[in-house]
This record gives structure tokens, C-alpha cells and sequence, in this order.
């Protein structure tokens, strides 16, 4: 019916027929400028179904997400919503919270039935039902939403899609900035969803989810469609190729983990730290060549270890030493001159620079030696972005684009691709891969194991317990702002750690 | 809720109080009369203009926007609203706000219709709005014939008000409703705080700046047309320092320049305390050396605390001083 | 092997290569040039183009060598300033509201060190110039000021020091050993337009080319990860505001050595005048993007249709009106350029 | 009144000198508040300050309220000045035009006001007690004199294209002056052609600029010379004369105040004539009809400043102006 202009939709007062889909899409296109985000996507949602939608960073799930959402107008393409844009409320990939308003407001904003001559107190019992329902008991609804945590923003964020009360909801990567036990709220959440009759969309690299959740499976590629199947008609090592296509599985294999601990000398020590109010003081040792992770729930303090080694807690008491070398004050640029290097957990407010080439958010870490003598030279930016453009998967001809062009995990790669630049002794991360592809993931990992083979020391703050697994040698368990323990990755399974992070015993608290 | 508690989460607006309250006390302190019947009318009147122009231009502050055109609006206000009111100042005084509230939602609609920064297109609308008013005067101050609009819009009421001054403390109140009890209004300090977020949340962004505009422009263009019947007369020179006034009003009253912060509250404390500040250094015979740096000072001393800067100046000078220790 | 060839991308990378992702067409040539370019400021340069052609031709007088040399020798001024302003804006601070004080102040002070000849006059304004911006990059560097009212706040305040230091009064000056700066080299290019090229020239090289202007860059982009990446976030912002403070000062000097006096109401108004240049330049007013040098082509655009204006023998307040339909009409160009480039 | 221009400067029945005010026990420890304009014009500055001290030496507490040029602030400095119940305002206004309600609030205050510098003109004469300043139409007339004499004397005969580089467009000063100085040309040199006219806003910058365009514009026109309505704007017309490579020796270039840059340049002969308009007798005019009203003694109700063309022979006069 349609090509280019409107996205046309049909009447929203006719209600879509039992059996007929609420959305249908099927032959859509999208470009920006040179890039063609999609080139012929097809998706098809049924009422009372979860479905998964799949694809490595950049295959088109979130524009395929905005054009349905009538965010993006398609170039070409169908496009049916039995209910209209209006019947289809989305959580996007990028926070959509609006920092300066309550969470009452922004559970509220944008909300169709909200009168102009807003009553709020008709509004409260409302939004705090539906903020209950997924956990958030706790928080104030007249706090700012700029105040709460990354996570709990989220959860907001969801709350607002699930008040919308639309038969559409999609969710796009709504895990990803959530630790296990809030993950399960969005999921009992998706799952009530579906019981009413709504057609809900999950996104995630998180294939694990896909499998615990999922209904049904459609797989993106390049910005096409690839396949749709019964979840319980798939494995894992199928839905991966699908994924990545022809780069097939070979590229899964993965560099033999060395176990690390013990056997190299101690790089970093750190000794008694804390941080007021966030952590208690603990004690930890990194190897060279050793990836130590370190996890725990929210408020739990383990977000704060990585933060504080890379100089950002300024009130921190205690001593990090580096090669025998104190770091002797808080600070970014001291920790730097000590070679730590930090990715930041949230990268479009501090990890990239969205406005600035993908080459120039690579190089803008290590400008010293681009720009000997204070003089840029072309070749040796170049020559750098494209290195390490290749050691993370970044596609080469997307050097010169802005970084904010590009598909978040892409985005995710160029963060650590700046920060790896500067060949750190000790690489802190705070959730290296939110929302990158298997593919790419199992890239990253690999490239941490060689970095700490070639003699660094990572550690590297997760709420993904299975990243935990796969990339990391130890893991230090924390709650409530204390260690409860640190133990060798092997041996352990997901369930060990998430007990140690949930319910620790008493006497495994270290003191 | 408890005081202490009440206390920490204004901190800010407290301090804004105490500094204007501050300001009263040392005026008052330093030469009797200060705070005599006679000359808070003329710190009223002061009041009208500025903070009636400051109302306006925080509401597109607190969009995420900036109206740059105010100053030239309050001068081509004041001319047509003499000019068009030849039968009588109330006639002048409709088309005058409705010319401001046609240009603001010109410059709304530019500002997100091209996808530009408002700066942008006030910058070049403020320029226009000069030619404008130059060419409607003439080249002269044009002046209004009947004395009588001038003793009506200026006379006492309540021993320190004038219906200029309520006009703009009523402007104030307006506003202020808007932002708190309407969805406009939540739309607008949304679209300040976060646009793309908002935008993708479905606040109507582009209607939140449209509006926003709408009201500073009407504003500027109401302020104009007042005080053209308050002197009798409309110069197209007027309104040339009134937009960094008004700026340094807003901002003194908390709202951030980068959108989605500040209330109309704060903005009165601030344009009053700039106003204050000018009647009081005038009230003393201030020389002129001395009203341009209590002014820098003011405003370097507001703009330095509610940056936190005392702490982080602290913070620095204690850097300082441990790194020798350490090394 | 043609440049097309060349520029392929390379699919036989080894095993971690790059994701072959055939939806990226590179372009080439022109459509990739103009990809580069930001649209505010290729519509900026062919909007002058066509009216500078225009004018040449239809305008009685435009296209004469004197009229030309005048028309740079009053652009180059606010030039300078916004060539200078352009550091703080591109940091991510806005503008600098305090360059007319700084400019007027300037002019005072050249004007009663010129008894001193000529360099050292240069040398102590320019140096009292840095010591003003060094002041307002500290408040904004480092204290985290509001960079908009600290220079509001800066301009009373140089204002205030300016009329101590006159009194209010015109201050002559000896204009006979400032004379180089009024002179007109080998007829055709003043040495006003010429130090106003070299300064535009060296601080584009500067902005583009160096280690500082990168930094500039990036941390109006985006100062949370600036800070995160190590950079040098404050001096960065301090030395911008130096810069930019040291260049109005320039301006001034350079006004009162043709005034052949220093006066407060010298160059007065050139804060909106910067502005208005910076913003035609499609510097970015929220930081990161935007040249120098289109900075400098914004103060010769709007200097342009102003001398046009005024050479047809318009009315002042058309070419008020002109001005800014003009500047209004740029941007409505380069929106919809780039909206069509989508 | 042609008559004006030459009289006396201190107007009225004791027609003595600069000195003549003598502290007289009726006004001293009287209160006068000054309201005055900005402090950045080296004409006002100096005004203000002759004012200050002539009224000093009376004996009289002068009191100052300074705004830049900007009627509506000094509208509210009006209502405080009634507040403070001063024994007269001496009242120079930002705007003349924008002045008759505040002149009317401190009449119904019955605070005697003198008016300085600006004149709101006659009609509302009732208003003040007296106006002492210049006569602006009078100045210029008198610079249409200095360029017809500057023409006959370079060419021969006063004809051929001039163009103008005015004030603030608006300002009082900018109109009453052109008027004055067209009526003259019209009257007495009818072969001088006004072929453009820019505002120079005062400054000499712009003044520069608008000379720059109207040289160009008018390019095959022979332009034979300028009025600048001040001194420092005619210092602009002049360096853009240089630009376009006419030497200003050639042209006949009148200013008006007697600045320094006027001073200078007649000197070298750059500009032709200026126009005598001395700061210090506009504020000592001020106080001194302060002085007499609050004693009681006669004051001209309008009071003009000393006016005639300055040229090379009589500069004496104009730096003694200036002070
Ligand atoms: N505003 C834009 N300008 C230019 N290119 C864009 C823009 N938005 C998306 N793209 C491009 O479109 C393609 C699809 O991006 P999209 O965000 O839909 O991917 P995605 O499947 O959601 O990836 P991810 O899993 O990383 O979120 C990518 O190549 C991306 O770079
Ligand atoms: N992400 C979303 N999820 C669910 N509903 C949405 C979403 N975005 C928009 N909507 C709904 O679609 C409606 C129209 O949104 P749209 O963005 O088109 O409004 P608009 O064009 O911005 O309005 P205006 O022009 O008045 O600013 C909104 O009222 C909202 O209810
Ligand atoms: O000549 C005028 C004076 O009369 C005064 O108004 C100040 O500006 C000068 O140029
Ligand atoms: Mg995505
Ligand atoms: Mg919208």
C-alpha cells in the first residue's frame, strides 16, 4: 500500500480479528544518507505472543522498531497496525527518561489520556500500581527521575510502555542495563503482557533470554529479513548462525582461557579501598595477564570498585598501586598516567563523543602520540583507527562516520576501542558489552584475553553473569557494599554467584 | 516533611533569598529611605519591565531554547503600540501583543520547523525587529499625545503597584500555572530536559517550543507596549541592555541554560534581585565605576555559587596542596 | 587500478574482520565531499558567492578594488573577534558576552600605552586581553561557572576597571607610531585585513591541525567523556577563553589605532555583531562543530550584504531588515540541504 | 534664536562670567539631584563632572543617578528621586521625547527641575522651570555655515554633492541638527546637493562604515564633502576617505562638538570646521540655573549654550571648551 511519505496505517477504530496481526510489516526499507539501515523488512505480530526479534549490532532491529512506532518514516515498504501508531508504545534502546521530571511525570508522559489540565493526584494511585508491579516499591513518585539509578531508570521507562495500555508493545534491548533479579520482574512483566493479549517485542543480544521467554524468533541480517520460527523449533548454535550468516561459527572459536591466577606477578594491588557510602574497604590483587570480574546487584558497591580504581571516586580512602607505583591521587588523567584505562558503563552520556568521528573518538585517548609535538599527523590517526578499528569489529568504512550514526553496540565497540588505544596496564570496564551481538561479544572477550596475555591486568564490572563466565579468570562477589567473596571463575556456575549477589551467607561476608 | 529536610532540597532557592533579602538589608542599612513607599513603587516599576521580559524569555530557557529577539521586540512593540493607537491605547496595546505573539510563533515554528538552534533564527529575527521598529518610527521617538494613558498605567495602587507591575506579577503567575498543572507545561520542561527523550516518550515536542515562544514573544511585545504609554513615547533604541538583563535574571533564578530547569518563582527572586541591586546602587548615588562592578560582582558571585564553585574551589586548592606531600 | 578500486573495502581481512555489511555504500567523489561538509556552511559560502557575483554585477560601485579593501578593512575587526570567539563557542561554552567591554577597554589601553611605542602597546593590551579571558576560562574552567552570565558578569566588570582607568574620557593617542597598523600594503591589502587573514588562517590551522584544537573539539562535544578520556578539559577551556579574550583585545588595539584614540564606546556593539558571525559561520552553539575559518567567512558575509545595502543607497532599517531575512534565509538553506541529503 | 548663541554664558540679570555664582548661604547645604546619562560618552562625562563641581562650589549637595541612554531605567530613577525629596533635580533626559510623563510626576512632586542638555521643546516649557543646553537646530545651522565657507574657500563657490553621517537615528540631537542644517543650505547655498545620508550611531566605528558605503555608492557623484554630526564620526569619514584613497585635505569635512578628534584633525587640516559646543558650559549652565532657581534669582527659561564655527583660526576657543 505504501511507498515513501506517510507511513500509512490503517483505521484504528477497527479492531484487529482474532487470528489477524496487529502489526504487519513486510518489504520495508529505510536508509540514512549512504547507509541502508533496511533493505527489505518483513515482521508480522500476533496478539498473545512474544517474539523475539534478532540480529548483530546494526541488521536493523531498532529501525525497524522506529518505523513501526511511526518514530522514522519508512522509504518503501508495508505497513498495517490494526490500532494505529497510537496502539504501539515502545521502551527504545536510548533512555527515553526525562531527567527534570518525576517519575509520576514521565510515567505519564506522552500518555494519550492524560487531560490537559493535568490532575495529578487521580494519576498517582496509577502509575504507583504499575511501578509496584515491576519492583519499584521504593521510589518516591515525586523524586526527579534524573536521580535514580541507570537501572531503575529503565524500569521506568518500561512502566511507561506497560501504562500506555497499547496491544503493541515493543521492547528494544530492555535488559540490558539490568541485573538478574530486575531482569526477572521485566519478564513476568513481558509474560502478564502477553496474557492480556498483547503482542510484545523482545530485543536482546541475550540469547539465553530468548530461549527462557520467547514464542516465536524472527532473525535480521543486513537489514532483511531472515527467518521466523516457534522459539522451541531453534538451538543456540542455529539462531547464531542465522545471525552472523557466513561468517558462520569458526569465528565462535575462542583463544583457550589460560588461567591466570596465581601464576603472574601481581600488577595492581589494591589495598584497604573504599569509598564512603558506596563501598567497604577490600583488598584484591590483579595479575598480570588475568581478567578478574566483578559483579553484584544494584547498590551493591561493585559499579563503584571499577569507578574508583579509574579515578573517579574522589572521597576514596585506601591505596591502588600499579606496577609498585601509587596512584596517588583520585583522577581520571592520574589513573591514565598510571595506565588505567576505563570504558564507561553508559556511553552516550560519557563513554563516546556521538558528534565526532569514529577514527576521532579512537584517537581522542592517546592524542600524544597522534599529535607529536602538538601537531596532528592524518596518518597516524588513521593508521590507528584502522587497527583498532579491526581488533573490534568495527567496519572500516564506518571510520569517518559519526560515531552517533551508528547502531549501539557498534557504538559499544567504538568505547572500547578508544580506551584500549592507550595499551593500558590495566583496563577497568563497566559493562563492556550492553548490547552488543553474540558475534561481536565473543570478539571483545577474545580481545580482552589477548590484551591480558600481552601482560595487562582487566577487571571488569558485569550484571551479565554470563559474561561473567565466559571472559573472566576470578569473580568478586559483593552486597551491600562488601566483598562476600573472590573465587576462581572455574567451577563456578550462574547459580553459585547469584546466590553470593542475592542472599549472602553471614558468614561469607568478609569483614 | 521535616525542616531540615525542606532546607537541603531548596538549598539553592534559599540561598537566592538570602542574597536578595541581603541586598534590601544593606541598602536600607547604608541610607535611610530605602525601603520607603515611594521609592519600592519605583523598584516595582524597574520590576514590571524586566521581570515581565524575564517570565517570557525563561519559559523558552527552560524549553531548551533561547529567545534572543526580546529586546528588539519590547522597542517595535512600543512603537506600534503608539502608533496603532490612534483611537485609543487599549486598540494599541491588542495589536502590539498581537504582533509579539504572531513573532513568537514565527520564531517557534522556524526553530523546530527547520530543525535549527534557536539562537540561530532570533539572532535574525532580533536583527529584523530593529529595522522594523526604525522604519515604523521613522527614524524619530514617536510619541503618544494623551497624558492620560500614561498617569492610568502607572498610577498607585496599593501604595507600591501599578497595574504595570501587576500586569507583569499576574504574567508570572500565569506561567507558573502552566508549568505546574498543565500537560503543556510538563511538555515544555520535558522538552528542555531531554528532546529526543521526550520526543521518543511522545511529548509534543514541537507544539511545547512553539508555545514557549508564543510567550516570550507576547510578553516582550506586552512589556513594550506598556512602557511606550508609561513614557508616552517609543524609540527604536529601546530594550538594548534588556535582553542581558533579563538573561542574568533567569539565570540568577536558577533556570539552566541548557533547558528543562528552573521556575518562575526563582525567576522573579532574580529579576528582583537584579532590580534591587540597580535601585539601590542608583538610591546611594553610586558612581559609575561602582554600579558596573557590583554588577559583575553580583552576578559573578550567584553564578560561581549555584556552580557549587566554593566546594570546588576548596576541593582544588586542597589538591594543590597534597600533591607535594606525595610525590 | 582506478580510485574507485582503491577505495574497496577490504573483504579478505582475516579472521576478525570487520562485519562485510554490503548495505554501506561508500560514495564517491562529489557525493562524498559533500557527505563531509556540514550544510550550514556550504550554504553559507554559496549564498555569498551568488550575491557577491550578483553585486559585482548589478550593484553600481561593489566591485571596485577600493571598495572591496574598505568593505575587509570594517569586516576585519569583528572578524577577529569572532575568530576568536569561535574557541569558546566550538569548547562548548556558548559566546563571549564580554568582547565589546573587552574591545572598548582595549582601545583605552592601547591608546595610553602607545606612549610606550608600539610593540610594548601591543604587548601590554594583548596581555591585558589574555588576563581578562584568563579570569572568565577560570571561572568556567574551573569553578564549572555559567560561561553566558560569568562574561555578562566580566564585561561590567571591565567596563567598571575601563572607567576608573579614564574616567570616562576619549584618550588620545599618538596614532604616528601606530601607523603600520593603518597602512595599506603595496595599495591593495591593508595590514588590518592582512593581520585579520593571518589571525583567521593560524587559528583555523590551530583548530584543525593540532593537538589543542582537537581537544577543543571534543570536549564541546561532549565534556562528561571528554573528562573520562583523560583530556585536558580545563586548561582547554581556560586557554579558549584566553584566546578569544586576546583577540577582542586585538580588535581594540587595532580600533584605536585607526581612532587614534581609546574610548569606551569603541566597539561597544560588537557582541551581537560576533555572534551573528559565529552563528551564520554554522559554528554550532552548543559546542563541537564548525571551522575558524567559516567564523571568519560569517563576519565577511554579513559585512558583505551590509556594504551591498548600503552602496544601492538603502535605508538603514532595510538593511536591518535585509540582514536578517539574510541570516534567517541561510539557515532555512542549509536545513533543507541537509534535510535533502537524508 | 539667532541671538542665543552668542550671549552671555550664565543667561540672566547678573550676565557675569565663568565665576560668577557666588556660595550664597540661601542654597548651600541644599539638596540637587542629578540624573544623567552614561558615563562612556567623553562629552557627558565631562558635562557631568563641570556640573558636579560648579555645583559644589555653590555649597549644593549633588546627589547622581546614571543610566546608559536608557529611558525606561531612568523613568524608575525619576519616581526615586521624588522619593528622596531633593530641593531640585537637575534632569539630562535619555530620551527627550520619552520625558513629559517624568516631567509631569516631579511637577506634580512640586520639585523644581531644570532640564540640561536635551530639550523636550517648547510646548511643554510649563514643565520645568528651565532648559539650559544647546541649541541643536542652532549647531546645525552653524556647521552648514562651516561647510559653505569651507567650500568657497577650496573651490570657489559653495555647490556640488555632499552626503551626511548622522547621530543615533531617533535622537533629538540627530534631527534638530539636520533640520538646522538643511533649512540652512536650502536658504543660502542652494547648489549643495545631499546625496545620501547613513547614521553613524555616535560612534566612530560605524561612522567609518556608513562612510565607507556612501563614498562607494556614490562614487561618480564628486563628492565634494561631509557632514559628520560630531567630531568623532567625522574622525571616521575620514579614515574612510583614506581608504578609498581621497585625501580628506581635499574634501571639506565639518564635524560638531569640539571634540578632541575634531581638535586634532582641524588642526591638520583633515576636517574643515567643527561646531563650538563646550561640556563644561553645558554642566556649569546646569548648576548654575540650579543655583538660581533655588535662590530665587532670574533664570532664562531657555538658557543656550555658546555656539559658533570652529575652524583653524579660532581652535583656541574650541580646546577651552573642552578643558
Ligand atoms: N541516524 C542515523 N544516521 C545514519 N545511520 C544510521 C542512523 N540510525 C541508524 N543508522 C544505521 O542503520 C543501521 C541499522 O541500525 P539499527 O540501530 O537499526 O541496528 P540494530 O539492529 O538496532 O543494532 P544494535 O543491536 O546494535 O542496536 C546501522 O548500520 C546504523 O549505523
Ligand atoms: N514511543 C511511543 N510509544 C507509544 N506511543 C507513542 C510513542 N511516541 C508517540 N506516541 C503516541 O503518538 C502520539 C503522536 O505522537 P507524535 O510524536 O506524532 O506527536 P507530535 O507530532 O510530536 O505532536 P506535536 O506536533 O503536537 O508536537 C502521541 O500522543 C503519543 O501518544
Ligand atoms: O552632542 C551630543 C550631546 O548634546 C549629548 O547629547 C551627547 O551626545 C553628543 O554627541
Ligand atoms: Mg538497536
Ligand atoms: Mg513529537
Amino acid at each position: 500500500m505504501t511507498v515513501g511519505g506517510e507511513n500509512a496505517v490503517v483505521d484504528p477504530s477497527k479492531a484487529a480479528p482474532a487470528g489477524k496481526p496487529l502489526v504487519r510489516a513486510s518489504g520495508v526499507t529505510k536508509s540514512y544518507g549512504g547507509v541502508q539501515a533496511l533493505v527489505r523488512a518483513d515482521l508480522e505480530l500476533m496478539g498473545g505472543e512474544i517474539h523475539a526479534l534478532l540480529g548483530e549490532n546494526g541488521a536493523g532491529k531498532s529501525t525497524l522498531v522506529k518505523v513501526i512506532a511511526g518514530r522514522e518514516q519508512a522509504d518503501g515498504g508495508e505497513l498495517e497496525i490494526a490500532g494505529g501508531h497510537a496502539d504501539v508504545s515502545v521502551v527504545y534502546q536510548e533512555l527515553t527518561i526525562v531527567p527534570a521530571l518525576s517519575v509520576l511525570d514521565n510515567v505519564f508522559l506522552g500518555h494519550p489520556t492524560v487531560k490537559q489540565l493535568m490532575r495529578r493526584r487521580s494519576l498517582r494511585p496509577r502509575a504507583r500500581q504499575y511501578l509496584d508491579a515491576l519492583g519499584l516499591e521504593h521510589v518516591d513518585l515525586d523524586r526527579p527521575a534524573g536521580e535514580l539509578p541507570l537501572a531503575e531508570r529503565q524500569l521506568v521507562e518500561i512502566v511507561r510502555a506497560t501504562a500506555r495500555e497499547c496491544r503493541t508493545v515493543i521492547l528494544d534491548e530492555p535488559t540490558a542495563t539490568l541485573s538478574d533479579v530486575e531482569i526477572e520482574r521485566v519478564f513476568a512483566a513481558a509474560r502478564r503482557l502477553r496474557d492480556d493479549g498483547c503482542a510484545v517485542v523482545w530485543i536482546s543480544h541475550r540469547l539465553k533470554e530468548v530461549f527462557e521467554l520467547a514464542d516465536k524468533v524472527t532473525v535480521m541480517r543486513n537489514g532483511a529479513h531472515v527467518s521466523t520460527d516457534p522459539a522451541s523449533a531453534l538451538t543456540t548454535d542455529e539462531l547464531v548462525a542465522r545471525m552472523i550468516g557466513s561468517r558462520a561459527l569458526q569465528e565462535r572459536e575462542r583463544v583457550a582461557r589460560v588461567h591466570a591466577s596465581g601464576t603472574g606477578s601481581a600488577r595492581v594491588r589494591l589495598e584497604r579501598l573504599a569509598l564512603p557510602g558506596r563501598f567497604a574497604p577490600l583488598d584484591l590483587e590483579l595479575a598480570a595477564g588475568e581478567i578478574v570480574g566483578i559483579t553484584g546487584q544494584i547498590g551493591s558497591g561493585a559499579d563503584w570498585v571499577t569507578k574508583t580504581v579509574a579515578g573517579l571516586g574522589r572521597d576514596r580512602a585506601g591505596r591502588v598501586v600499579v606496577d609498585g607505583r601509587e596512584v596517588a591521587k583520585p583522577g581520571v588523567r592520574e589513573a591514565l598516567a598510571h595506565g588505567i584505562s576505563y570504558v564507561s558503563g553508559d556511553r552516550a552520556k560519557d563513554g563516546v563523543f556521538l558528534d565526532v568521528t569514529v577514527e576521532r573518538n579512537i584517537s581522542s585517548m592517546v592524542l600524544g602520540e597522534v599529535a607529536p609535538g602538538g601537531v596532528l599527523q592524518r596518518g597516524k590517526e588513521r593508521s590507528l583507527g584502522e587497527r583498532l578499528g579491526r581488533l573490534m569489529a568495527i567496519d572500516r568504512r564506518r571510520l569517518g562516520s559519526r560515531a552517533g550514526e551508528l547502531s549501539g553496540g557498534n557504538q559499544q565497540k567504538v568505547s572500547l576501542a578508544k580506551s584500549i588505544a592507550p595499551g593500558p596496564k590495566l583496563l577497568v570496564l563497566n559493562e563492556p558489552t550492553r548490547g552488543v551481538d553474540v558475534g561481536a561479544r565473543a570478539e571483545i572477550y577474545d580481545h580482552l584475553r589477548k590484551l591480558a596475555d600481552d601482560g595487562a591486568a582487566v577487571l571488569l564490572f558485569s550484571t551479565d553473569l554470563v559474561e561473567i563466565i565466559e571472559a573472566c579468570d576470578r569473580v568478586v562477589t559483593m552486597f551491600r557494599g562488601r566483598v562476600v567473596r573472590t573465587a576462581d571463575v572455574e567451577g563456578l556456575d550462574e547459580q553459585a554467584i547469584l546466590r553470593d549477589i542475592l542472599h549472602p551467607q553471614e558468614e561469607e561476608v568478609a569483614a | 516533611m521535616n525542616i531540615a529536610k525542606l532546607a537541603r532540597d531548596n538549598r539553592a532557592s534559599l540561598l537566592r533569598i538570602a542574597l536578595l533579602l541581603a541586598l534590601v538589608l544593606y541598602f536600607s542599612a547604608n541610607r535611610a529611605g530605602f525601603l520607603d513607599t515611594g521609592n519600592l513603587f519605583s523598584l516595582m516599576q524597574a520590576f514590571a519591565l524586566l521581570g515581565l521580559v524575564a517570565f517570557g524569555l525563561s519559559v523558552t530557557m527552560i524549553a531548551g531554547e533561547f529567545d534572543l529577539s526580546v529586546g528588539a521586540m519590547v522597542a517595535v512593540a512600543g512603537i506600534i503600540a503608539i502608533k496603532a493607537g490612534g483611537s485609543g491605547a487599549a486598540a494599541g496595546l491588542a495589536v502590539a501583543v498581537a504582533f509579539g505573539l504572531g513573532v513568537g510563533i514565527l520564531n517557534g515554528l522556524l526553530t523546530v520547523g527547520l530543525g535549527v538552534s534557536s539562537l540561530v533564527v532570533t539572532v535574525g529575527t532580533q536583527i529584523m525587529l530593529t529595522g522594523l521598529a526604525y522604519g515604523l518610527a521613522g527614524g524619530q521617538t514617536v510619541s503618544y499625545e494623551n497624558f492620560q494613558v500614561a498617569a492610568d498605567v502607572d498610577q498607585v495602587i496599593a501604595t507600591i503597584f501599578s497595574p504595570r507591575s501587576l500586569v507583569a506579577i499576574a504574567a508570572g503567575v500565569l506561567v507558573w500555572l502552566l508549568l505546574r498543572c498543565t500537560r503543556l507545561g510538563r511538555d515544555i520542561i520535558a522538552t528542555g530536559s531531554s528532546r529526543e527523550a521526550a520526543a521518543a516518550a511522545g511529548a509534543r515536542t514541537r507544539t511545547a517550543v512553539v508555545v514557549s515562544f508564543a510567550i516570550s514573544g507576547t510578553f516582550a511585545a506586552l512589556a513594550g507596549a506598556l512602557l511606550a504609554f508609561s513614557l508616552l513615547s517609543a524609540a527604536p533604541t529601546t530594550g538594548g541592555d534588556l535582553l542581558l538583563q533579563a538573561v542574568s535574571a533567569a539565570i540568577l533564578g536558577g533556570v539552566a541554560l541548557a533547558g528543562g530547569i528552573g521556575g518562575m518563582a526563582g525567576v522573579a527572586v532574580g529579576a528582583l534581585t537584579l532590580t534591587a541591586l540597580n535601585n539601590g546602587l542608583s538610591f546611594i548615588g553610586a558612581s559609575d565605576a561602582a554600579i558596573s562592578i557590583s554588577n559583575g560582582l553580583l552576578l559573578l558571585a550567584v553564578v560561581t555559587i549555584s556552580a557549587g564553585g566554593p566546594a570546588r574551589l576548596a576541593e582544588l586548592v586542597r589538591a594543590r596542596i597534597r600533591r607535594p606531600a606525595t610525590s | 587500478m582506478s580510485p574507485l578500486q582503491t577505495r574497496r573495502p577490504a573483504l579478505a581481512d582475516g579472521g576478525a574482520a570487520a562485519a562485510a555489511d554490503t548495505r554501506v555504500s561508500e560514495q564517491q567523489g562529489f557525493a562524498a565531499w559533500l557527505r563531509e561538509r556540514d550544510m550550514q556552511t556550504l550554504a553559507i559560502r554559496g549564498a555569498a558567492l551568488v550575491i557577491l557575483l550578483y553585486a559585482c554585477v548589478a550593484v553600481d560601485g561593489f566591485g571596485t578594488v577600493d571598495n572591496v579593501k574598505s568593505l575587509l578593512q570594517s569586516v576585519a575587526l569583528i572578524g577577529i573577534a569572532a575568530v576568536g570567539t569561535a574557541f569558546v563557542t566550538i569548547s562548548g561554552n556558548y559566546f563571549m558576552l564580554s568582547v565589546g567591554a573587552t574591545t572598548a577597554v582595549s582601545t583605552i589601553v592601547f591608546a595610553k600605552a602607545l606612549s610606550l611605542g608600539l610593540p610594548l602597546a601591543l604587548v601590554v593590551t594583548l596581555g591585558a586581553g589574555a588576563i581578562a579571558g584568563l579570569v572568565q576560562g577560570a571561572a568556567v574552567g574551573l569553578l564549572n561557572t555559567n560561561p553566558i552570565v560569568t562574561t555578562i558578569a566580566a564585561a561590567s566588570l571591565i567596563l567598571g576597571v575601563g572607567q576608573i582607568v579614564s574616567g570616562g574620557l576619549t584618550v588620545n593617542a599618538d596614532s604616528t607610531s601606530a601607523d603600520v597598523l593603518n597602512n595599506t600594503i603595496v595599495d591593495v591589502l591593508p595590514v588590518r585585513v592582512l593581520i585579520f587573514f593571518a589571525v583567521a588562517l593560524v587559528a583555523h590551522w590551530v583548530m584543525q591541525k593540532t593537538r589543542f584544537g582537537r581537544e577543543v573539539r571534543l570536549t564541546g562535544s561532549n565534556r562528561e567523556a571528554a573528562e573520562l578520556a583523560g583530556l585536558r578539559v580545563r586548561r582547554v577551556i581556560v586557554l579558549a577563553f584566553v584566546l578569544a579574550a586576546t583577540a577582542a583585545a586585538l580588535s581594540g588595539a587595532l580600533l584605536a589605532a585607526e581612532a587614534s584614540q581609546g574610548n569606551l564606546r569603541l566597539g561597544a556593539t560588537f557582541d551581537f555583531d560576533v555572534i551573528a558571525a559565529v552563528l551564520v559561520g554554522g559554528v554550532l552553539v552548543t559546542g563541537g562543530r564548525g571551522s575558524i575559518i567559516d567564523a571568519a567567512f560569517g563576519a565577511v558575509f554579513i559585512g558583505m550584504v551590509g556594504n551591498i545595502l548600503i552602496v544601492s543607497g538603502q535605508p538603514y532599517e532595510l538593511q536591518l531588515v535585509a540582514k536578517g531575512a539574510i541570516v534567517i534565509l541561510s539557515i532555512a538553506l542549509a536545513a533543507l540541504a541537509s534535510r535533502r541529503r537524508r | 534664536g539667532s541671538s542665543d548663541d552668542s550671549s552671555g554664558s550664565s543667561g540672566g540679570s547678573d550676565g557675569g562670567g565663568a565665576a560668577a555664582v557666588q556660595t550664597s548661604d540661601d542654597v548651600s547645604g541644599k539638596k540637587v539631584i542629578l540624573l544623567t546619562v552614561t558615563p562612556q560618552c567623553d562629552y557627558c562625562a565631562r558635562a557631568t563632572r563641570a556640573f558636579e563641581e560648579t555645583a559644589k562650589r555653590a555649597g549644593l549637595v549633588v546627589e547622581k543617578k546614571i543610566t546608559n541612554y536608557d529611558a525606561a531605567e531612568q523613568a524608575d530613577q525619576v519616581n526615586q528621586a521624588i522619593a528622596q525629596r531633593p530641593d531640585a533635580i537637575a534632569y539630562w533626559p535619555a530620551d527627550a521625547t520619552a520625558s513629559i510623563p517624568s516631567l509631569n510626576r516631579m511637577k506634580a512632586a512640586r520639585v523644581p527641575v531644570i532640564v540640561t542638555n536635551s530639550s523636550p521643546g517648547e510646548r511643554y516649557s510649563d514643565l520645568f522651570n528651565a532648559f539650559t543646553g544647546p541649541n541643536d537646530t542652532r549647531l546645525g545651522e552653524l556647521a552648514a555655515e562651516g561647510l559653505i565657507r569651507g567650500l568657497e574657500e577650496k573651490n570657489g563657490r559653495a555647490e556640488g554633492n555632499i552626503f551626511v553621517v548622522g547621530g543615533q537615528p531617533g535622537s533629538p540631537p540627530a534631527i534638530q541638527r539636520l533640520e538646522g542644517f538643511e533649512r540652512t543650505l536650502a536658504e543660502r547655498a542652494p547648489g549643495i546637493r545631499i546625496v545620501g545620508n547613513q547614521p553613524g550611531n555616535w560612534d566612530q566605528t560605524q561612522a567609518t562604515t556608513a562612510a565607507d558605503g556612501l563614498f562607494t555608492a556614490n562614487a561618480g557623484k564628486n563628492i565634494v564633502g561631509v557632514y559628520a554630526q560630531a567630531d568623532n564620526m567625522a574622525a571616521g569619514v575620514i579614515v574612510s576617505a583614506k581608504r578609498k584613497g581621497l585625501d580628506p585635505r581635499r574634501l571639506v569635512i565639518v564635524g560638531g562638538n569640539c571634540q578632541p578628534e575634531g581638535l586634532r584633525n582641524i588642526r591638520s587640516g583633515e576636517q574643515y570646521s567643527s561646531v563650538l559646543q563646550s561640556p563644561l558650559d553645558d554642566g556649569r549652565l546646569a548648576a548654575e540655573a540650579v543655583v538660581n532657581v533655588l535662590s530665587g534669582r532670574d533664570q532664562e527659561h531657555n538658557d543656550y549654550l555658546p555656539a559658533e564655527v570652529i575652524v583653524r583660526e579660532n581652535l583656541a576657543t574650541c580646546a577651552e571648551g573642552v578643558g
